[in-house]
């Protein structure tokens, strides 16, 4: 530290060298060296893997490929464990492991994982389908963590973002069937999430009830609510209240015909591009701005922001509103390729939102990134059980919630909630 | 064990034609955790007691349950509000029927999709308890067949909510018929999603991601499928709204005959066929005879013979689909009608 | 700016805080504030400042009544506050917690002009003297470094009237004098300051009129020129002894023995580099030195809370390290952490459970896993007796007591069982002075009994009223051992890495205000 | 997310004292808390009667003439609303309309369902208190009924001791379920609310795979159990028509089991200690990573009990989704409870009234099960908001106009 007293000069000498963190690399040799054994040597070795790469909808069409099975698993292993090798090298050496590392590290060892897990498999394995799937099964659940840390940063914790999703796709079933519009859906949405968020807040803030309680409720509330207007009134007239038009795919101009990340990223609706935009501009704005400050020290020391004048809870108050409108368009995102309401149709994914938030560190770039881990294992179960894998489909759809675990386990650790969140501000 | 026949006699007289007038009689029903709207059987049950109150002109209560631990006390409810006959919908009900017609012996009860058994699941019967199943697999069979010869790509697929046997029955029917129209014909269509001989294949995971099951569809499309079977209650919306993207994609609906129901207007027109399970039409039935004082135990079996499961009629495919494939359809029908063809499944109750 | 209070009125429940307090500050003047711990100082601040509403009375400014809504009110009005306890936000960087509220930002979308809001805290250092760095996270900073952000944070605002509640009880002597030295520029630029403290020698270097205030109620004034017995009496309402009366010790064999202790933390820092030292039974040995300097993490290795890379520390013969926490306390060591309200208290709990968090295990409270209830608050009623602790119950979260008062819980229970060894940072940190003087007894007893005591301490008073012998660390090293009550300026500069013998020759030659008072007073 | 354990109880007012300054009698009195809840259910009642009229279909088509004959209107609602909570009342609390004993058996149905309730909101009381947010106790439920299923139907024992074998291998099972997440936590830091939320999806498709197997599926081919047996179930208390089981019992016992632990017990004082200051309970010696680990074992296996009794007692086979919403119930139930025994096991009890007058309000009154939700809702967020409950309620009214008043009158 460079700020002792004045009478200090600057110290440095007694700094001994930084104690080296053994926990990355050894889980990249392990790792690495497991996908050596079972990816690659335990392959049979006639086996081929089939791999598609483009839909026929695609700009530019790949024809579908085979590669030998365990030829290929030990190359990629290989080159994994080399990596992990150099990973090592570095951590040794004291120098910084640059971040392409784990992220290749990664994807070789995941292809690995695919070209194993689809050896001898009549079937193709639909390479962008797969990743486009992670990102749209995605969606709602990086609405949603946006929406928890939003809420969670200014102080109050949101378990209702299951509850927020679906009175947001709720509503933009409801407005895009009525107006046959579905961008009114999508402006519908916020609204919806945006009241529960409110009748949170208001709960947690003018009347100090425990915010866990109101969120759960609130989710018992929005299903009670909704599944009791679909029952009465939507199925009455589905074709008119339940019949929303499909959020049209807007390709963006020549990003969309690079192939493979082309359709992966660029060929989707407005949702989605809003989603990329709320990661980014949530990012900046929640690190940098006033705003961003200002929602954070209400999160983190109420008192201390109350000392310089800042109203705590009217704070908190816009914050949770403005997450429970994010959560909405989560709800919309739901909902987007034009799909009717149906009972609970959340199934669960507020909480799974909950988690990717806590996950990410109540980050926006880090929400995007677990809400698209669980995403990718979600959309990677699926293509397993379609194409017919001996793994029985229970174990198959445990994949997304077994691969969360060990994230939070073995990659993230410990993790900081806002100090202050959950406690009411009485001064 | 049949219904004492005595009953019949005892019984008011209630004609046919009883529409408007009130008759004093109340029927039952009880979901499973499904509700009522759950696009399945629980809403063709629904459906089916919800007729007989318009057309008999008695009385109908429902209670719908959100878990297991609700059946027993919607049961006693039912009991306490003067039921004359419950309708349970489901095998998870089995235990709760069960001991309600243990109770109350001057009660009748209904049982949809299961038969009684004792704990070593030896079958038992009740004078006054009444299974309704249904042969699905034999209705699934046809639509496996219809399917495989519809594709144009070589492969047609299926999915599930969850794996119930009330499910994987279809997929087990619709394995088979595709596998017999390879048989017929020497080729190799391929079912994506389910493989009978397992007993494993692509499962949602639950009934209501609708969202799920548009993305499953588009997977199995992007593989090649171009006929697909959703056996997930209202998720195969989900399927409809990825199949109307895609080019030349059909789908077949389950339990009802899915070109009908409003919810399906937009899309209606890729709909194949549905492979119907008319639980309203059985439920109806049970009701009127138990109010005309017919009221007996012995299990009713849906079948392709009674009409209890059928494939519902091809509507706009009409005339698209090749004569020679709906005679052979229309023939393995009459095979199995004739008992001639047995289509199993591990899924179906066996009934003696 | 003229500040006025009139029959301010504050209440906790059935306690009255402040009862009718009439007091005016006059532009351009440091009036000091005297009071016992839980006199309700703070609590008046607060009032002052917006955070409480009071129950009766008004605040006028300039001779016009004004509401205070909260603090932004307050703020606006042109009063400043540096809180007793911080109001930082310790994840946030230097420059974000001085500029938090009123951001300097760039641009349409109200990013934050960091450039901007690190050359506010660079300008205010710069003119005070002070050396903060604005990138700094607060939470890694000492204390005393925390404690000037506090202060730039005020002064960042352009406060016409400054309240300082305790802002001394961290800093260092060479410290205190630039803060002495702030105040009395700003006293020069028509500043008023509000001085709370518990020094009196500081309240007569500095303050312009005192005001005294005793169980919630002004009990008069004094002037600075009063001598310190005087001061003393008029707040706690009797005579007490300034410094401690104490026998020369006695030091018999060694009880504490430290070798070559070593320990690296997790940042990798070498933070108590090769260090040996030993304290006799009947000796109390002083560790000075200036926060951040590795005392904490030696006083935390003792305990067992922090592992050493090598070394040994034996307590009569027997190696502690190693052991857990719980069993170098049941091995008889005594532990007064330096902070006490993270390491030392627990606030939602009651007095009387925080008085045997660390015996709650043992007889009599515990027997068979099972605690007593009636034992517990017997004790605690025992202890508050003893320590002449101010509460309205035992029962009563410990929150609700004021600094001083939580300060004494921690020693009661330390200091209230058999000890083989007392480790004691700060013992009396926040603490009036009748408490002091009465913690200090407890102490020297302790010593009499033969109980080898280290006490770890910044405050020189402290160091030089309780100290047999004085070791003086310097970046994780012990840069010398001298007598106690060795010249306050000389341990001034060896604190600061001087080696002894050039210390006494620089500290002859320059003397700080406070050193300069003590020789005053000595001659 | 573990600082959110600590409960905050709300200060009782805040401390803007208006100038009048002793409360009047009517205020005292409506401040007793016992008045607050009923209050708070009374307001809940009539706030949820818009939607029971709402929901009638009576009520419906009398609307479509309300200006017409406003009176059919109102007294169609009336008789929904009338009708709904008799119900209510006669499903949870007392069956005037029934005959001799089953009168009172309503009463006996609410204590059956608030068995599970109880025993896992203790659980997560104790986690609360200990700074543990667990949102687990649906997959341990789940686990220990589904172990408790497996002694039951794979082993014979005598009476008594079988389904005491049954009920310990749920305590197992549910506390090391809970286990992993607390193990977890103490050895990696990974967060219990992350770790829970999976465990519960993990549970459920666990044990949907051992429903397929023999494990858990006897010899049947549906996901199911078998019945357990009667000597693996727990006994009646009061016998036939009474459903009212021992595990009732077992849950009162476990709550007082939980009082002594966190009042009066050196473990539990460790617990609190850690939930309330991790670096003060580490100075004064707690190891704080252990009680990570015994406070998820402990909450874990009191849920996988409550999971042993709705199968041993009430349900007597297991699926997949038996824990139905026991697991979330049990997390408003533990902190409307304040994290107390007693609260626990009142706010346990309105749960299961609740639950247990359900299946009368839908058959006898037509009231639509989502209504019944609702319902509950209502009730929880006003029970656990005092403040809006007071400026509600009528009485304040009152209460105010006569403060005013006699304010006026000494004046
Ligand atoms: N929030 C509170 N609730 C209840 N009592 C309180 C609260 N805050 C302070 N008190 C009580 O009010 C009295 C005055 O406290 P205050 O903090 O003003 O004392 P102080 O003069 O600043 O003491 P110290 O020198 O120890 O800081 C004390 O008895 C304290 O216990
Ligand atoms: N990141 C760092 N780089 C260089 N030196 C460091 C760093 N962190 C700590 N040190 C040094 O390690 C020693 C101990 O630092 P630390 O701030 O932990 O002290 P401390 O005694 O615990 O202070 P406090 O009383 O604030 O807790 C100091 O000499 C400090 O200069
Ligand atoms: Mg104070
Ligand atoms: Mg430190």
């Amino acid at each position: 530290m460079s700020t002792q007293t004045t009478t200090l000069d600057a110290p440095g000498a007694q700094l001994v060298q930084q104690r080296i963190a053994w926990r990355t690399p050894v889980i990249y040799l392990v790792v690495g060296a497991l996908a050596f054994v079972f990816f690659g040597l335990l392959t049979s070795a006639d086996e081929v893997t089939r791999f598609t790469v483009s839909t026929s909808r695609d700009f530019v069409t790949i024809s579908p490929f085979a590669v030998p099975s365990k030829l290929v698993g030990l190359v990629l292993s290989v080159a994994a464990l080399g990596l992990a090798g150099w990973a090592t090298y570095l951590t040794r050496e004291r120098r910084k492991v640059p971040t392409w590392v784990p992220i290749t590290f990664g994807g070789l060892v995941l292809l690995a994982f695919l070209v194993w897990v689809m050896a001898g498999n009549g079937n193709a394995l639909p390479l962008t389908l797969l990743l486009t799937g992670a990102l749209v099964l995605s969606a709602p659940l990086v609405f949603g963590a946006l929406a928890g840390l939003l809420c969670e940063r200014s102080g109050i914790i949101n378990i209702a973002i299951e509850g927020q999703l679906l009175a947001g796709a709720f509503l933009a079933v409801v407005v895009a069937s009525i107006t046959g519009n579905p961008y009114a859906g999508l402006v519908a949405a916020p609204v919806a999430g945006a009241l529960v968020g409110g009748v949170l807040v208001m709960f947690a803030v003018r009347y100090w009830v425990d915010q866990i309680i109101v969120g759960v409720v609130l989710n018992v509330l929005v299903i009670g609510v909704t599944n009791y207007l679909f029952s009465t009134v939507l199925t009455q007239n589905p074709q008119a209240l339940n019949n929303p038009p499909r959020l049209p795919t807007l390709p963006i101009p020549v990003l969309s015909q690079i192939p493979v990340i082309g359709p992966v990223l660029f060929n989707h609706s407005l949702v989605i591009y809003l989603m990329y935009a709320a990661v980014a501009v949530l990012q900046v704005m929640v690190f940098r701005s006033r705003w961003g400050l200002r929602m954070r020290s209400v999160g983190e020391h109420p008192k201390a922001a109350d000392t310089v004048g800042i109203k705590v809870n009217l704070t908190r108050v816009k914050n949770t509103v403005l997450g429970g409108a994010v959560a909405g368009l989560g709800g919309a995102a739901l909902v987007a390729a034009g799909l009717a309401f149906t009972k609970e149709l959340t199934s669960g994914k507020g909480y799974i939102a909950l988690a990717a938030m806590i996950l990410g560190r109540w980050s926006p770039k880090g929400a995007l990134a677990a809400a698209l881990l669980f995403g990718f294992a979600d959309s990677l179960r699926q293509v397993l059980g379609n194409l017919g894998s001996p793994v029985p489909s229970q174990f198959l759809s445990m994949l997304p919630y077994l691969a969360t675990i060990f994230a939070v386990a073995g990659l993230v650790g410990r993790v900081r909630p806002p100090a202050a969140e959950g406690k009411p501000y009485v001064k | 064990a049949a219904a004492p026949d005595e009953e019949s006699e005892e019984s008011p007289e209630a004609g046919g034609e009883s529409t408007g007038e009130m008759v004093d009689y109340t029927a039952c029903m009880i979901s499973d955790e499904g509700g009522w709207d759950d696009a399945s059987f629980n809403e063709s049950g629904f459906e089916g007691l919800q007729r007989a109150g318009d057309e008999l002109g008695i009385e109908t209560k429902d209670a719908e349950s959100t878990d297991p631990g609700q059946y027993a006390s919607n049961v006693d409810a039912m009991v306490q509000e003067g039921c004359d006959l419950i309708i349970g919908v489901g095998f998870a009900l089995e235990d709760a029927i069960e001991a309600g017609a243990q109770a109350n012996p001057d009660i009748n009860f209904a049982l949809i999709d299961s038969a009684f058994s004792d704990t070593e699941f030896n079958p038992v019967t009740y004078d006054n308890a009444k299974p309704l199943l249904f042969n699905t697999q034999e209705a699934a069979y046809l639509a496996g067949y219809m399917a495989a010869g519809v594709s144009e790509t070589g492969t047609v697929a299926t999915y599930g909510g969850q794996p119930f046997p009330s499910v994987t029955i279809f997929m087990d029917g619709f394995a088979d018929g595709v596998a017999r129209y390879n048989e017929d014909n020497g080729t190799n269509v391929q079912v994506l999603g389910w493989d009978k001989e397992a007993q494993n294949g692509s499962m949602i995971g639950n009934f209501s991601d609708t969202e799920a099951g548009r993305t499953t569809t588009e997977q199995f499309i992007a593989s090649g499928a171009d006929v697909i079977l959703p056996v997930a209650g209202p998720v195969g919306a989900g399927t409809l709204n990825a199949a109307s993207q895609a080019e030349g994609v059909k789908v077949i609906w389950v339990d009802s005959d899915g070109y009908l129901q409003p919810a399906n207007e937009e899309n209606k027109d890729l709909i194949l066929t549905s492979v119907m399970k008319l639980i309203g039409n059985a439920v109806f039935d049970t009701i009127e005879n138990a109010v005309n004082g017919e009221f007996d135990a012995t299990p009713y079996v849906g079948t392709l013979e009674n009409g209890g499961v059928d494939l519902a009629p091809l509507h706009d495919f009409e005339g698209q689909v090749d004569e020679e494939l709906v005679a052979a359809v229309d023939d393995l029908k009459q095979q199995i009608i004739s008992g001639e063809l047995v289509v199993e499944s591990p899924s179906a109750t066996p009934t003696e | 700016m003229k500040l006025e209070l009139r029959g301010i009125t504050k209440r906790f429940g059935p306690l009255v805080a402040n009862d009718h307090i009439d007091l005016t500050f006059e532009q351009g003047e440091i009036h000091a504030l005297l009071g016992e711990n839980g006199a309700g100082k703070s609590t008046l601040m607060n009032v002052l400042y917006g955070l409480y509403d009071p129950d009766g009375g008004e605040i006028l400014v300039d001779d016009a009544p004004v509401r205070f809504e909260g603090p932004g009110d307050a703020m606006a009005a042109g009063i400043g506050m540096v809180h007793q306890h911080f109001m930082l936000i310790p994840v946030f960087t230097v420059a974000e917690n001085v500029v938090l509220g009123h951001e300097p930002t760039k641009g349409g979308a109200g990013i934050i002009d960091l450039a901007e809001a690190r050359r506010l805290v660079r300008e205010i250092s710069d003119r005070f003297g002070f050396d903060v760095d604005p990138d700094a996270l607060v939470e890694d900073l000492p204390v005393g470094v925390q404690q000037r952000v506090e202060i730039i944070k005020a002064l960042s605002r352009d406060a016409k009237v400054l309240i300082l509640d305790e802002p001394t009880a961290v800093l260092t002597p060479q410290e205190t004098d630039e803060l002495i030295g702030i105040m009395r520029q700003l006293r020069a630029a028509g500043t008023s300051i509000v001085f709370i403290t518990h020094k009196l020698r500081e309240v007569k270097a500095v303050a312009d009129k005192i005001t005294v205030i005793r169980r919630g109620k002004v009990v008069g004034t004094a002037s600075p020129k009063d001598s310190e017995a005087e001061l003393a009496s008029l707040m706690v309402g009797r005579s007490v002894v300034l410094g401690v009366d104490k026998a020369p010790a006695r030091p018999a064999d060694v009880g504490l023995a430290v070798r070559g202790l070593t320990v690296i933390d997790e940042r990798g820092a070498r933070v108590v580099d090769d260090i040996s030292f030993e304290v006799h039974r009947g000796e109390i040995v002083a560790l000075a030195g200036v926060q951040g300097n590795g005392q904490s993490e030696l006083a935390e290795t003792l305990l067992g809370l922090m592992p050493a890379t090598g070394g040994s520390i034996t307590l009569d013969g027997a190696e502690l390290l190693g052991r857990s926490v719980d069993d170098v306390l049941r091995a008889g060591v005594g532990f007064v952490p330096e902070d006490r309200s993270t390491d030392g208290l627990i606030s939602t709990f009651s007095i009387a459970e925080n008085l045997i968090l660390d015996l709650h295990d043992q007889a009599p409270y515990a027997r068979a896993g099972s605690l007593s209830p009636s034992r517990v608050a017997a004790n605690a009623e025992q202890r508050v007796g003893e320590f002449d602790i101010r509460l309205t119950s035992v029962q009563d979260p410990i929150s609700t007591l004021s600094g001083g008062n939580q300060q004494k819980v921690v020693l009661a229970r330390e200091m209230s069982r058999p000890l083989r060894l007392l480790v004691a940072s700060q013992p009396t940190r926040g603490l009036d002075v009748g408490s002091i003087e009465f913690v200090h007894k407890r102490i020297v007893a302790e010593r009499d009994k033969g109980t080898p005591v280290l006490i770890v301490s910044t405050e020189l008073d402290e160091v030089l009223a309780l100290a047999d012998r004085i070791a003086v660390m310097y970046r994780g090293r012990i840069i010398g051992v001298v007598p106690g009550g060795t010249d306050r300026d000389v341990l001034g500069l060896m604190m600061a890495g001087v080696p002894a013998e050039t210390a006494h020759k620089d500290a002859a030659a320059h003397h700080t205000t406070l050193g300069a008072a003590d020789l005053e007073e000595q001659q | 997310m573990s600082s959110t354990g600590t409960v905050v109880t709300p200060p009782a007012e805040p401390s803007r004292a208006p100038e009048d300054e002793r409360p009047s009698y009517l205020q005292q009195v409506l401040d007793s808390s016992w008045m607050i809840i009923l209050s708070a259910i009374v307001i809940a009642l009539v706030a949820s009667s818009v939607l029971i009229a709402a929901a009638n279909a009576e009520v419906q088509e009398a609307a479509t003439y309300l200006f017409a004959r406003p009176g059919d209107f109102f007294g169609a609602a009336w008789d929904a609303i009338y009708s709904a909570y008799s119900a209510l009342f006669r499903g949870a609390i007392f069956d005037y309309q029934a005959d001799g004993l089953r009168r009172i058996r309503p009463i006996t149905e609410t204590m059956l369902a608030s068995t599970p309730l109880i025993l896992a909101g203790l659980g997560l009381a104790i986690g609360f208190r200990s700074g543990l947010f667990n949102i687990g106790a649906q997959g341990q439920v789940l686990m220990g009924g589904a172990a408790a299923t497996w002694i039951a139907i794979t082993f014979q024992a005598p009476v008594v001791v079988h389904v005491v074998l049954a009920c310990l291998a749920a305590v197992v099972v549910g506390g090391l379920w809970a286990g992993i997440a607390g193990f977890l936590k103490a050895r990696t830091g990974a967060n219990e609310v992350i770790v829970t939320i999976m465990l519960n999806s993990i549970a459920v498709f666990l044990v949907s795979y051992l429903l397929t197997t023999s494990v858990l599926a006897g010899g049947g081919s549906r996901p199911i159990s078998p019945p357990v047996g009667p000597n693996a179930q727990l006994p009646l208390v009061l016998g036939p028509p009474f459903r009212l089981h021992w595990g009732f019992i077992v849950a009162l016992l476990a709550a007082v089991g939980v009082w002594w632990l966190l009042e009066r017990s050196v473990l539990g004082f460790r617990f609190r200690a850690v939930g309330a200051n991790q670096e003060a309970a580490r100075t004064a010696g707690i190891r704080v990573n252990l009680m990570f680990v015994l406070v998820m074992i402990t909450a874990g296996a009191l849920a996988g009990l409550g999971g042993a009794t709705q199968i041993l007692g009430t349900d007597k086979t297991l699926q997949a989704s038996s824990a139905g919403s026991i697991g979330f119930d049990a997390i408003t139930v533990a902190l409307l409870g304040r994290s107390t025994p007693l609260g626990t096991v009142l706010a346990a009890l309105l749960f299961g009234a609740l639950r247990a007058g359900s299946p009368l309000m839908q058959t006898s009154a037509n009231t639509p099960i989502d209504i019944v939700l609702v319902i509950q809702a209502s009730i929880v967020l006003l029970i656990a908001a005092p403040p809006l409950v007071r400026s509600l309620s009528l009485v304040h009214g009152i209460a105010k106009w006569t403060g005013r008043s006699g304010k006026e009158a000494r004046a």
